[in-house]
């Protein structure tokens, strides 16, 4: 389905990485690898057609992404470094709310449950600004639990979350390549994700170009 | 299409709520800026009318500039235009909700408001009726306009400034036609010819201006 | 047909262009000073002074080719601009910065002629007339385009950024021309007609080309030679860059 | 003590030549405000050069207020100001050293700027001198009143009109001070006792605002 | 050196913790555990005197530490989960900013070193904001390299960074250690620290008050 050839970045005067290649099909998972500052992120963003690619080639069911556009968007679920959530807000009105925007309807009951899988149960009305480190990246998380695009891109996921919180991701992701969905994931932190094979992609360390 | 429109500007507004502050101080600054001109020229009232048109309309100006740097500087720094970007719908469209937003936000109170302010300088009540139907009809504009400033400046540190100095010039055409037509109210001819070209550069501005910034957008976010 | 194609997507690269701009550029100075002493030349020397201006009216053969330079350079930076952000030459990109400053000076003289000109003419060194103000307008976004681009250190971003504010402003081209027309106001619209006989028609028209000739010639090579230098910046690092500035370092 | 006030300066400056636009640009807001509001005026020559001074003065005061918000909202957000807070030496010297770096960039060149924009007001040498004067000795009470209201509103949402609502009140006393200046000047009066005036509200800005803006941090802080 | 007794901890209507309270000695590291939104951070924002102590008391050297002010604020070096560092700046000038604004000397030798010891090397005049996220990690971490003051509050150290980074920060703590530091850390990602004493303190998981 996923399908990148060739690809190449180039940031400032420093190529990060070139000849990326990979391929992904239903139910598979990417884990890309590599240390802080190796294009992980960079990577994330040409998967998510955010940043355009120097060189190289990147498809999606065949057809390159830039030309299907909101076709491919349709598609894609990104979370990035940043939560996306908006801190005036309750977690459970950030979520409907990014639901809305992804033209997805999510009624309070589904939404106050997502919630409370990722162990945010109390916390529904409290504004986010409120919430420790690790609980605003629940709630950024929680949009998982209902997502049911085909490709999840998760730049570390894991991050300032403890462990059973990371338990849990990990079994959202499990479910979702079981549904045949396809995640590239990147995160420093080892953790086994259930259920569908997993391909690993290890970014060469910087400065050998 | 509409649906997204809606759903943009119901969030936006439901966030500008939170933040009350934000608006009633838009309102108040909008006062005080007013009410300090006359401070720094003198109190003659023969003077202080004629200045009237110019000052509320400059002072609304600088009421709509000052909140157009946070029209994307959230959403950016909270990666939500990250999201909104990657969203299946044209950026375009959400855009011109949140330009919507941002007049109902910003534009629309001072529209209100200016017809008690403008009592203040002695106008009579058709000036005061054409300076409300001016800025009902000019602030979008203003919007509009300074959406693409605040989505060419997103990012580029030092960006407040930088965005007025690109928006302000213009802002000159809105501020003429719309100070022009009070004055020319003020001075017995007709509002007529202001408005309508009023009228045309809000058309323009908010139905244009969503696209040109829609790509900015997606610049700043590369 | 293709062949000839083929050789304008040649110059496209700035490697290739690097040296033909460089063979251009003397003989473009050459063209601005020749057309520039004409000009002056048949302005100050051969036409007659004006009945009604005196002498003051000369400050025309500065005004008027500072003028249309003013707006025909910002049409030719926002060709270039909207020419990079549609097929990500990189190219046009660098052709629209360098051509930023020129036009910024051109408006400025035409500003500040004008307003050196609107003194004697009608009293007063600036009115917020529609040519006026538009002009002022065109000053300002040429300010900003470069305020904009200075500010983002990222040179593609900063290309696309520009890119989208010239030509966001071209709608301002149109106005400034056609206020004179479109509004009443105080600046004139025609000049060649504003004399009475024809014989001084022609020699002022005469010598208002020539001069608009010369800024013509002046600013493509000022142009071209800031392209030149911007061209060695951004492409610092490849190997063709290195080897000019290793001749010259040779040479000297 | 004297070195840490220095090296706050000297960071702060640092980083505002990285962001050299930010200067650039504050500069080119006042020319702005200054040549749009003429625009809204009308053109007449004589009420121009009455205005010039009330015109001159709320620009800059304007394009100080501008730049305000960010004096510590770049510090906090990345988490500097907690370090700040967190330094051996008393905040009050860090706030100083910061109230004096923000003068440097926004206050002086918009007071070595503004002779030349009075020249396009057609005013007299004299009242040009007393100007650049007026700005001189005022424009760190701006810095320094500014501080208290950044300080106070910093991490509120909204606070960046918060604070002008804040600080534009607080302000009007150096307006009238300053304009008062020129305008003496103008009508062949002396300026001396509005300047003096000006320098006490000075020295009190820039030495006593330090330390409750020090206190304000804190809490904003908590 | 640092004891903390009975501390509260109040954030709305919900009490964080109550009765907390521990002893550390010179050489000794606390390692302060708990889930994501237990109120660690909370914690260590009270230590550094950021936020005051509802109830309880900490001292310092045997005096509590509101009255000790400045004197305790010379010996304590605190990193939160923000960097703190300027992305317009490049990993030097911030980290010699940061040392002069806390009145210490690091000449450019030995800030270049630090850099490199922590993987930074060839990104020194890089300014921040080009740096990915882990790298910016790095540079706020560069500051310890060179820190001697007695009491180091770390927040989550090892977010986004890789497993070299983590293993050379968990160095740098252990070499502070046996230099006769004190150091309070807390971290979702159990890392061994070499040297010294480490005492464990967990805070309950929330919702039982
Ligand atoms: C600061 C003030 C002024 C500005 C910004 C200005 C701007 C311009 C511009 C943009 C043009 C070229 C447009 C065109 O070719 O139609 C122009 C042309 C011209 N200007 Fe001005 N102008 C100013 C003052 C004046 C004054 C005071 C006079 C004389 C009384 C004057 C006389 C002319 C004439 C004769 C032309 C040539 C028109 C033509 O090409 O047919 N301008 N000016
Ligand atoms: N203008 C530039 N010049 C040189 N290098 C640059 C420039 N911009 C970015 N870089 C480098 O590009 C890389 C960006 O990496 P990216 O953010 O993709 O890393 P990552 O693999 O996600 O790292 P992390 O694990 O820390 O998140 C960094 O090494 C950074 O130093
Ligand atoms: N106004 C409030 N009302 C209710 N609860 C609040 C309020 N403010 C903060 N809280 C709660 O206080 C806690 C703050 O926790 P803190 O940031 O100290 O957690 P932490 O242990 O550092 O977590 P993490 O591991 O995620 O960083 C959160 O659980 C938050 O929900
Ligand atoms: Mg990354
Ligand atoms: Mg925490």
């Amino acid at each position: 389905m996923l399908e990148v050839s060739n690809l190449e970045c180039v940031r400032g005067e420093r190529r990060l990485f070139a000849g990326v290649g990979f391929r992904l099909d239903a139910g598979e998972m990417l884990y890309l690898q590599g240390a802080n500052g190796s294009g992980k992120t960079s990577l994330l963003r040409m998967l998510c057609s955010l940043s355009p690619a120097q060189e190289g080639e990147i498809r999606w069911r065949g057809e390159s992404i830039g030309k299907l556009g909101e076709d491919y968007r349709r598609e894609l679920c990104h979370l990035g470094h940043h939560n996306a959530i908006k801190e005036e807000l309750t977690p459970l009105e950030n979520l409907r709310t990014s639901a809305r925007l992804a033209d997805e309807a999510l009624d309070e009951g589904t939404a106050l449950d997502a919630l409370e899988q990722l162990g945010l149960a109390g916390r529904e009305d409290l504004p986010c600004r409120y919430l420790s480190q690790g609980q605003k990246r629940r709630v950024a998380l929680a949009r998982l639990v209902n997502e049911r695009r085909a490709l999840w891109v998760l730049d570390e996921p894991y991050v300032a979350l403890d462990s059973s919180a990371i338990e849990r991701v990990a079994g959202l992701i499990g479910a979702h390549l079981q549904r045949g969905g396809l995640a590239v994931l990147t995160t420093h932190q080892a953790v086994a994700v259930a259920a569908g094979k997993v391909r690993e992609l290890v970014l060469a360390p910087d400065g050998q170009a | 299409m509409l649906k997204l429109v809606r759903a943009i500007i119901s969030r936006d507004l439901r966030l500008a709520m939170r933040r009350r502050a934000d608006i009633v101080s838009a309102l108040f600054f909008f006062i005080i800026v007013v009410s300090l001109f006359p401070l720094g020229v003198g109190p003659e009232p023969e003077l202080l009318r004629k200045l009237a048109p110019g000052v509320l309309w400059v002072a609304a100006l600088l009421a709509t500039m000052l909140s157009l740097p946070r029209l994307f500087a959230d959403d950016h720094r909270d990666g939500t235009l990250e999201q909104l970007a990657l969203a299946p719908q044209p950026l375009g469209l959400i855009v011109l909700g949140k330009v919507l937003a941002h007049w109902l936000v910003s534009g629309l109170p001072l529209a209100l408001l200016a017809p008690v302010l403008g009592l203040q300088f002695d106008l009579s009540t058709d000036a005061l009726w054409v300076l409300t139907c001016s800025l009902l009809i000019g602030t979008p504009a203003l919007s509009g306009i300074g959406a693409i400033g605040a989505a060419l400046t997103l990012g580029v540190r030092g960006g407040g400034v930088l965005l007025s100095l690109l928006v302000l010039p213009l802002y000159i055409p809105v501020l003429i036609f719309g100070a022009g037509a009070v004055d020319a109210t003020v001075t017995g001819l007709g509002a007529q010819a202001h408005l309508s070209l009023l009228g045309a550069l809000t058309l323009a501005g908010v139905f244009f201006a969503p696209w040109p910034t829609a790509a900015a957008l997606r610049i700043a976010l590369e | 047909m293709s062949n000839k194609l083929i050789n304008w997507f040649r110059f496209a690269s700035p490697q290739a262009f690097y040296p033909l701009a460089g063979r251009m550029i003397p003989w473009f100075w050459a063209l601005a000073a020749v057309f520039g002493i004409a000009g002056l030349y048949v302005g100050f020397l051969v036409a007659p002074t004006d009945a009604q201006q005196g002498e003051g009216y000369r400050i025309i053969f500065l005004h008027v080719p500072a003028s249309w330079m003013s707006m025909f350079i910002y049409l030719v930076m926002a060709f270039w601009a909207g020419l990079g952000l549609a097929f990500n030459f990189r190219l046009s990109g660098m052709m629209a910065t360098a051509l930023a400053p020129t036009g910024a000076l051109f408006t400025f003289l035409s500003l500040w002629t004008g307003a050196l000109w609107g003194k004697p003419m009608w009293g007063t060194w600036w009115v917020w007339d529609a040519r006026l103000t538009s002009e002022l307008i065109l000053l300002f976004l040429y300010v900003g385009f470069i305020a904009l681009q200075s500010a983002i250190d990222d040179p593609r971003r900063a290309d696309k950024a520009g890119a989208i504010l010239a030509l966001v402003g071209v709608v301002n081209i149109p106005i400034i021309y056609f206020s004179v027309k479109w509004w009443n106001t105080l600046h004139q619209g025609s000049s060649v007609s504003l004399t009475k006989s024809p014989s001084m028609a022609m020699t002022m028209l005469l010598g208002m080309l020539l001069c608009a000739l010369a800024c013509w010639m002046y600013a493509i090579a000022v142009a071209l030679m800031r392209v030149r230098t911007i061209m060695l910046e951004r492409e610092r690092h490849t190997e063709w860059v290195r080897e000019e500035l290793g001749m010259k370092a040779k040479e000297q």
